[in-house]
């Protein structure tokens, strides 16, 4: 499969078809996966895919890489979960779907992070997505690498997150509050979530707007709580569910909870799943005259 | 440090009696930047205002606060009267503290009152620190109207607007202008020919040097806002050249082929070539391309052949026109509900019952049958005739839950007009109630029965079934207590006007609201009648609700007013409320675009000194924006701003609560 | 496919015939009516006064135990479909008076049921152009007048099978079954109903309306869904001092079932009046 | 005095409410309880903006930051929207904010949506009446005051 994704490479960038690769490859002590950027065909060697390769590259399409963007057409090694954030790039208009070469690789699951990895990829060490995937098959690409995967997904999403969506769920008002408080106390506003997330591009994030200052830049836990509950607000209706966020998160805020909370709600509220289509607007930006309002009264 | 005035108004005893006035303005005397209040018993009043510009200049003030009524009621006023002490106006808000503080809380100490009005104030005063000020957008205007649909109510519009010295299209689906008015016999109350007094008005719209009439033409799209819309019609190919063309009818007369005629309403049939009718304007005619042989397989084309100025031309095709209007008139009128659905009345399966636009007419002098009232099923002379009124009116089950208006009117016109054709002949009346609000319409309903007595029975009718060539006629008459069987020989249903199919469609095209059946909507339904919402689109006639000729007429004429006040300049002047894009932290991901109800924010373009393109950002219209605020929520990087209503003003009325 | 299936009093006496050629009908083209395990009368009638509770509480009981069978119920009597299906209505809408009723019956039931008459199974279930391939002996020649009344069809809003003044559901049927329908004006006028109990004139004024009606526009046959409309119907007809046509009237059922190829002696139509057999045999369908 | 000093000393609390309501509907309809003399609880404070679309989440996050014990949100009923469609938007925002405060642990009686329209005068002089009753009948909002109390975290 490497062997396929490296001559799939080096035949884009010999052509001149791509200018760079936005790939896998290993840090040099080869513990580590780390983006690399191949502009040179001889160095397609050094792209890898693995179960480690967890991180979500469509980032480095976006306008916070522009000296990325410079260099010129990009090829980008994209999972599916990864493909579901180029696909919303493309609706919001980040990027075409002309401008990029879409390197699907199909996927049998990813480590939750990688320092988790211990020679073999366990059910336990893998994130709730991978449980559930429904695109381990690339659904939009230029090139698919890989054999073909038959998981088919369950029914019911399982994992820890939905389950722990549920238990928060059949909490009461004041013990979520002291969840979420517990939790977005920690918050030191270093704003890894944002900066990792491919869907954060904002020129100017909101929290970076002191006219007016709406969010308290500060680590208090009710600039925290706006921060947190905010940027969800953000991210509803796009939200791919890649978990970057929480996985950069240095203080171990489960993110994932509130954004799949928040999926789970577009879900069922209006039908709609991000990342599947890019000629479908996301849900927050339009409406149905028949949406559920039962609570409002 | 700003300079702020606040006038807190008494309004006489309104707020006094619950608000501390006088309190107020020595508490927030002490607020920061404020430099200046006073309490003043009526501020609207022509002293009131003096003192109000007086303080503006004497203390330089740089913003006001009026505590006061809702600025519902005076925003305007005190705006003006701050401009004239040469603010700008925008640096003047108001605080409502009558209807939504004096006049809600009844608490005689005073106290309450006066606490929430010193907090709104607050508010205001925060807010108003954060105003900047504005100027009103300016637009040119395009002086060119666009009537669309050519009944009375349009060609009203469009005469006026011609008589006003500015130019108008007319835009008509059918082959001529004239609409449902052209179809009627007589009209109530006066009883004056339709066609006598509408076929002048035609005449007139086409002779006129200011009119344009785009026959068989509808509208296909609609960009640009008040003063500058640019509208692509679609011109449906006649196949006749209407520059040469001299209305001879040389063409319709040897047609060989015939097809039940619309404008009578399958009553009798016209030709493949055709004008609807004899008076159409223009006198021009078109071939139905559905029907015509020449056009379907190539064979026949007599009309070519008999043609004297061979303005035949087969090979013409529907042609799409975009031209700019600087205001839009719709007056798309009305239809009748179709009856097939009214199981009980036979409709659609007897022959002899037929629709109140029917029996106009067979009424009508032009028509059918030549104004002889003749039934349709054996073209006798139907002796007994039953009008069943509000056939699908008042009727929320399986019609319309409003009243057609004009039903009650037109139904003791028939039953007159069928009197002094049919002297035996004997007219009864189905009625809920008997509806003839208007100038002379109760006189005229009361001439029906009294005077040709027509037979009212109020009730309604249960079935209508045929029997040996009479048409049966169960019903209550609930005055009488008792059930009727009528044996008649006609049955005209005087159905419920409806908007015309496609009116959604229209609507959307137009950017105005509708409601659940179709109608338009107003801008206000007292008080801007004409209006939409849409500035620079106005309404007129049956496309708003039914109405009869003169209200249709007064429309037509009320639109026109308002499109010459539109056109006495050549530019006009609006609120500033609109969004503004902050170019530096534009994402260009277009959700504002999506999100917005007035497509007006664009996708600009911006170049280099070469004039490459290098970037693409959001841009809004100022014409066409109304100011909703939607796009400033759908952006997540705030780079759209509310003009009036900007993030910095709510937040510091919210940071003050 | 199984339909749990409430018979109703008239049905189990007097109508049996209805019920029985219902049921051989059903297993003929591929649907099973299974008797409700307990059931009480409807009621008969349903409760014009919004606070009647008590006459909600028998079709409440019967629509509880058709819970439990299912979430559909099918019935045939026009009387029972109509007090069943507006019952379960008032209890699905109006939380007040479900929360008496209830209450009053110490049960939970909450209207979620589907209320379907056996027409609306064989149009929307089974389909009349299935049906017609089911047929092994069509009723070609019978001139067949379809008479509604009033139960099946009304109030609109709350019953729905059909155009409430035009309906054709029965035409539709009788068309599948090879019958020639006719349309007659008095098709959904009313029967005289339960004025059979205590003023006959009326009765036979309006029944004999309906027959004339129908034999007027060419009915042979006149094809009912009522146990009441076939009883005053019939009852006119047979009665000394009415001067009605002599037509037969039957049960839906009785003509789907002969269509379908049953059994002329079970279907009932020595039950029916005398016309009834004479003029079948003349058409050589029995 | 502070608010909670305040209810120790005199037992009363009055709780504050702040309400972001349009300009053509509810706005209107407020208007219409005051011309009609009609009578409400005096804890609303209403921000005038619109469009029911205009109204950021941000808002109502900011007023709770601010001491709000609850908020109303009110516009135009679906299908009058000045805007046309705003409210529609609106509703599709609410929808998602709702369920994520709930989330969070905010008692959604804190938060109230609602629709009323210029005439609905009478709805809306209940809708503050309820409201008011059901920020008393919930206390002041000390899940907001206590985390406001609390100093920057030290990371």
């Amino acid at each position: 499969m490497e062997n396929e994704l490296r001559e799939k490479a080096k035949e884009l960038l010999e052509s001149g078809e791509v200018a760079v690769v936005i790939g896998y490859g290993f840090n040099r002590k080869k513990t580590r996966i780390t983006p690399v950027f191949i502009t040179k065909p001889e160095e397609t060697d050094k792209l890898v895919f693995n179960e480690l390769c967890v991180n979500n590259l469509s980032i480095y399409l976006t306008r916070k890489y522009r000296d990325i963007q410079k260099i010129g057409r990009p090829a980008i090694v994209a999972k599916g979960c990864d493909i579901k954030n180029i696909v919303v790039l493309i609706t919001e208009g980040q990027t075409k779907r002309e401008d990029i070469h879409i390197l699907g690789v199909t996927c049998s699951g990813v480590v939750y992070k990688q320092e988790l990895f211990k020679g073999e990829l366990k059910p336990e060490i893998m994130p709730s997505k991978c449980h559930n995937c429904d695109v381990r098959n690339p659904h939009v690409a230029d090139t698919v690498i890989g054999e073909k995967s038959d998981f088919t997904p369950p029914e019911e999403p399982t994992g820890m997150v939905f389950d722990k969506i549920k238990e928060i769920d059949a909490m009461s008002d004041s013990a979520r509050w002291d969840f979420w408080n517990e939790h977005f106390n920690r918050c030191i506003k270093c704003y890894a979530c944002r900066q990792l997330c491919s869907l954060c591009y904002c020129e100017r994030c909101i929290t970076e707007k002191n006219m007016p200052q709406w969010i308290e830049t500060s680590a208090h836990p009710r600039g925290n709580l706006a921060w947190n509950l905010i940027r969800a607000m953000h991210l509803a209706g796009r939200c791919t569910f890649c978990g970057e966020c929480e996985r950069g998160c240095p203080v171990n805020i489960p993110l994932n909870l509130v954004n799949q909370k928040l999926v789970l709600t577009v879900k069922n509220a209006f039908g709609f799943e991000s990342g599947i289509d890019e000629n479908v607007h996301p849900p927050m930006i339009v409406f149905s005259e028949d949406d559920n309002e039962n609570f409002i009264k | 440090m700003p300079r702020i005035g606040v006038f807190v108004c008494q309004c006489g005893n309104n707020i006094e009696a619950t608000v501390d006035t006088q309190k107020v303005a020595d508490e927030t005397k002490k607020l920061p930047g404020v430099v200046h209040t006073e309490s003043y018993k009526f501020m609207c009043s022509s002293p009131g205002q003096d003192s109000f510009k007086k303080a503006i200049k004497d203390n330089k003030l740089d913003g006001v606060v009026v505590s006061a009524c809702s600025p519902h009621m005076h925003e305007k006023t005190f705006r003006r009267a701050a401009e004239a002490a040469g603010l700008n106006q925008f640096q003047c808000e108001i605080t409502n503290v009558r209807e939504q503080c004096s006049w809600v809380h009844h608490d005689e100490t005073r106290k309450i009152g006066t606490d929430k009005t010193m907090d709104l104030t607050r508010m205001t005063i925060q807010r108003l620190k954060k105003n900047r000020d504005l100027t009103k957008i300016t637009i040119p205007v395009t002086k060119r109207a666009l009537v669309i649909g050519g009944g009375i109510a349009g060609i009203q519009a469009a005469l006026d607007i011609a008589d006003g010295g500015q130019e108008v299209v007319i835009v008509e689906k059918e082959p001529s202008i004239g609409g449902n008015m052209a179809r009627l016999s007589e009209t109530f109350p006066t009883m004056d020919c339709s066609q006598c007094i509408l076929t002048p008005k035609m005449v007139e719209a086409e002779l006129h040097d200011k009119i344009s009439l785009y026959t068989y033409s509808e509208v296909e799209k609609v960009d640009g806002y008040i003063g500058n819309f640019s509208v692509t019609i679609k011109k449906k190919a006649k196949f006749v050249d209407e520059s040469t063309c001299t209305g001879c009818g040389e063409c319709w007369e040897k047609c060989p082929f015939k097809a039940d005629s619309e404008f009578e309403l399958g009553l009798s049939k016209r030709k493949v070539i055709y004008t609807p009718f004899p008076q159409a304007v223009p006198n021009i005619p078109v071939i139905d391309k559905t029907r015509c042989p020449k056009i379907l397989k190539d064979k026949c084309g007599l009309c070519a052949k008999v043609c004297g100025p061979q303005s035949i031309d087969f090979t013409q095709e529907d042609q799409l026109v975009t031209e700019e209007f600087g205001a839009i008139v719709v007056a798309t009128g009305y239809e009748l509900m179709p009856n097939k659905d009214f199981g009980e009345y036979g409709y659609g399966k007897i022959t002899d019952v037929i629709s109140g636009m029917q029996f106009e007419r067979l009424a009508s002098a032009s028509g059918p049958t030549g104004g002889a009232i003749r039934r349709p099923s054996d073209n006798t002379e139907p002796k007994n005739v039953v009008f069943i009124q509000c056939a699908g009116s008042r009727d929320e089950k399986r019609g319309v839950s409003y009243c057609s208006k004009i039903c009650c009117m037109y139904t003791a016109k028939h039953t007159m007009l069928y009197r002094h054709k049919v002297h035996d002949g004997q007219a009864y009346v189905f009625y809920m109630d008997i509806r003839s609000g208007g100038k002379r319409y109760e006189e005229f309903v009361r001439g029906a029965i009294e005077h040709d007595g027509a037979m009212y029975l109020r009730g309604r009718v249960s079935r209508v079934y045929e029997k040996d060539g009479k048409v049966i006629i169960q019903g209550a008459d609930t005055l009488s207590g008792s059930q009727v069987e009528i044996e008649a020989d006609m049955v005209v249903l005087a159905t419920a006007l409806v908007s015309r199919p496609g009116a959604d469609t229209v609507a959307q095209t137009l950017g105005i609201g509708y409601d659940k059946y179709k109608f338009y909507n107003e801008y206000h339904p007292k008080l801007k009648p004409v209006e939409t919402v849409t500035a620079g689109i106005f309404l007129a006639g049956t496309c708003v609700g039914p109405m009869d000729i003169p209200e249709s007429v007064s429309q037509g004429s009320a639109t026109a007013s308002k499109v010459l006040a539109l056109f006495s300049s050549d530019k006009m002047a609006r609120e500033p409320i609109t969004a503004e894009v902050n170019k530096q932290t534009c994402n260009a991901c277009w959700d504002c675009v999506t999100s917005c109800p007035y497509v007006a924010i664009e996708k600009e373009e911006i170049k280099d000194r070469k004039g490459n393109v290098v970037n693409m950002l959001a841009h809004v219209n100022d014409g066409l924006c109304q100011g909703c605020g939607v796009c400033v929520c759908a952006c997540r990087s705030k780079a759209i701003d509310l003009n009036g209503y900007t993030d910095e003003q709510v937040y510091a009325a919210i940071a003050t609560f | 496919m199984k339909i749990p299936y409430y018979p109703g009093c008239t049905l189990n006496t007097v109508a049996k015939d209805f019920d029985t050629s219902a049921k051989e009908s059903a297993r003929a083209v591929g649907f099973e009516m299974e008797d409700l395990e307990q059931w009480n009368c409807c009621g008969a009638s349903f409760p014009l006064t919004p606070d009647n509770i008590m006459g909600l509480t028998a079709p409440a009981k019967v629509l509880s135990e058709a819970k439990k069978a299912g979430d559909r119920l099918t019935t045939l009597c026009s009387v029972c479909y109509n007090v069943l299906k507006r019952t379960n209505k008032v209890l699905h809408d109006d939380k007040a008076r479900r929360k008496s009723v209830n209450e009053f019956m110490e049960d939970d039931y909450d209207g979620s049921l589907d209320v379907v008459h056996y027409l609306e199974v064989l149009r929307d279930d089974i389909g009349f152009e299935k049906l017609k391939e089911t047929v092994t002996k069509p009723l070609e020649g019978v001139k067949a007048g379809a008479y509604y009344g009033c139960m099946l069809l009304r109030p609109f809003d709350d019953i729905g099978i059909d155009n409430a003044e035009a309906p054709t559901v029965m035409e539709d049927m009788l068309k599948a079954l090879g019958a020639t329908p006719v349309d007659f004006p008095d098709k959904i006028e009313c029967c005289g109903a339960h004025l059979a109990m205590n003023n006959k004139e009326v009765v036979q004024r309006l029944s004999g309306n309906v027959i004339a009606s129908a034999a007027n526009e060419g009915a042979e046959i006149i094809v009912t869904t009522c146990p009441l409309c076939q009883y005053n119907l019939e009852g006119t007809q047979e009665s000394a001092n009415a001067d009605t046509p002599n037509v037969p009237i039957v049960y839906f059922t009785q003509l789907l079932g002969l269509a379908l190829g049953q059994d002329a002696a079970n279907l009932g139509f020595d039950n029916n009046g005398g016309a009834t057999e004479k003029f079948l045999k003349k058409k050589g369908l029995i | 005095m502070p608010e909670e000093a305040k209810i120790e000393t005199e037992g009363v609390f009055e709780p504050k409410i702040m309400a972001f309501v349009c300009n053509w509907c509810t706005y209107a309809g407020a208007d219409l309880a005051g011309t009609s003399r009609m009578e409400y609880r005096p804890n609303v404070r209403i921000i005038k903006l619109p469009c029911t679309g205009r109204i950021d989440p941000l808002f109502i996050m900011k007023a709770f930051e601010n001491g709000a014990d609850g908020v109303l949100v009110s516009g135009c009923h679906p299908g009058d929207c000045h805007y046309t469609t705003g409210n529609y938007h609106a509703r599709r925002r609410w929808t998602a904010f709702k369920d994520l405060l709930a989330f969070t642990g905010i008692d959604l009686k804190r938060v109230q949506f609602s629709w009323v329209s210029a005439s609905e005068a009478i709805k809306w002089v209940e809708l503050i009446n309820n409201v008011t009753d059901d920020m008393e009948a919930l206390g002041p909002f000390m899940k907001f005051k206590e985390m406001n109390k609390k100093g920057p975290n030290q990371g």
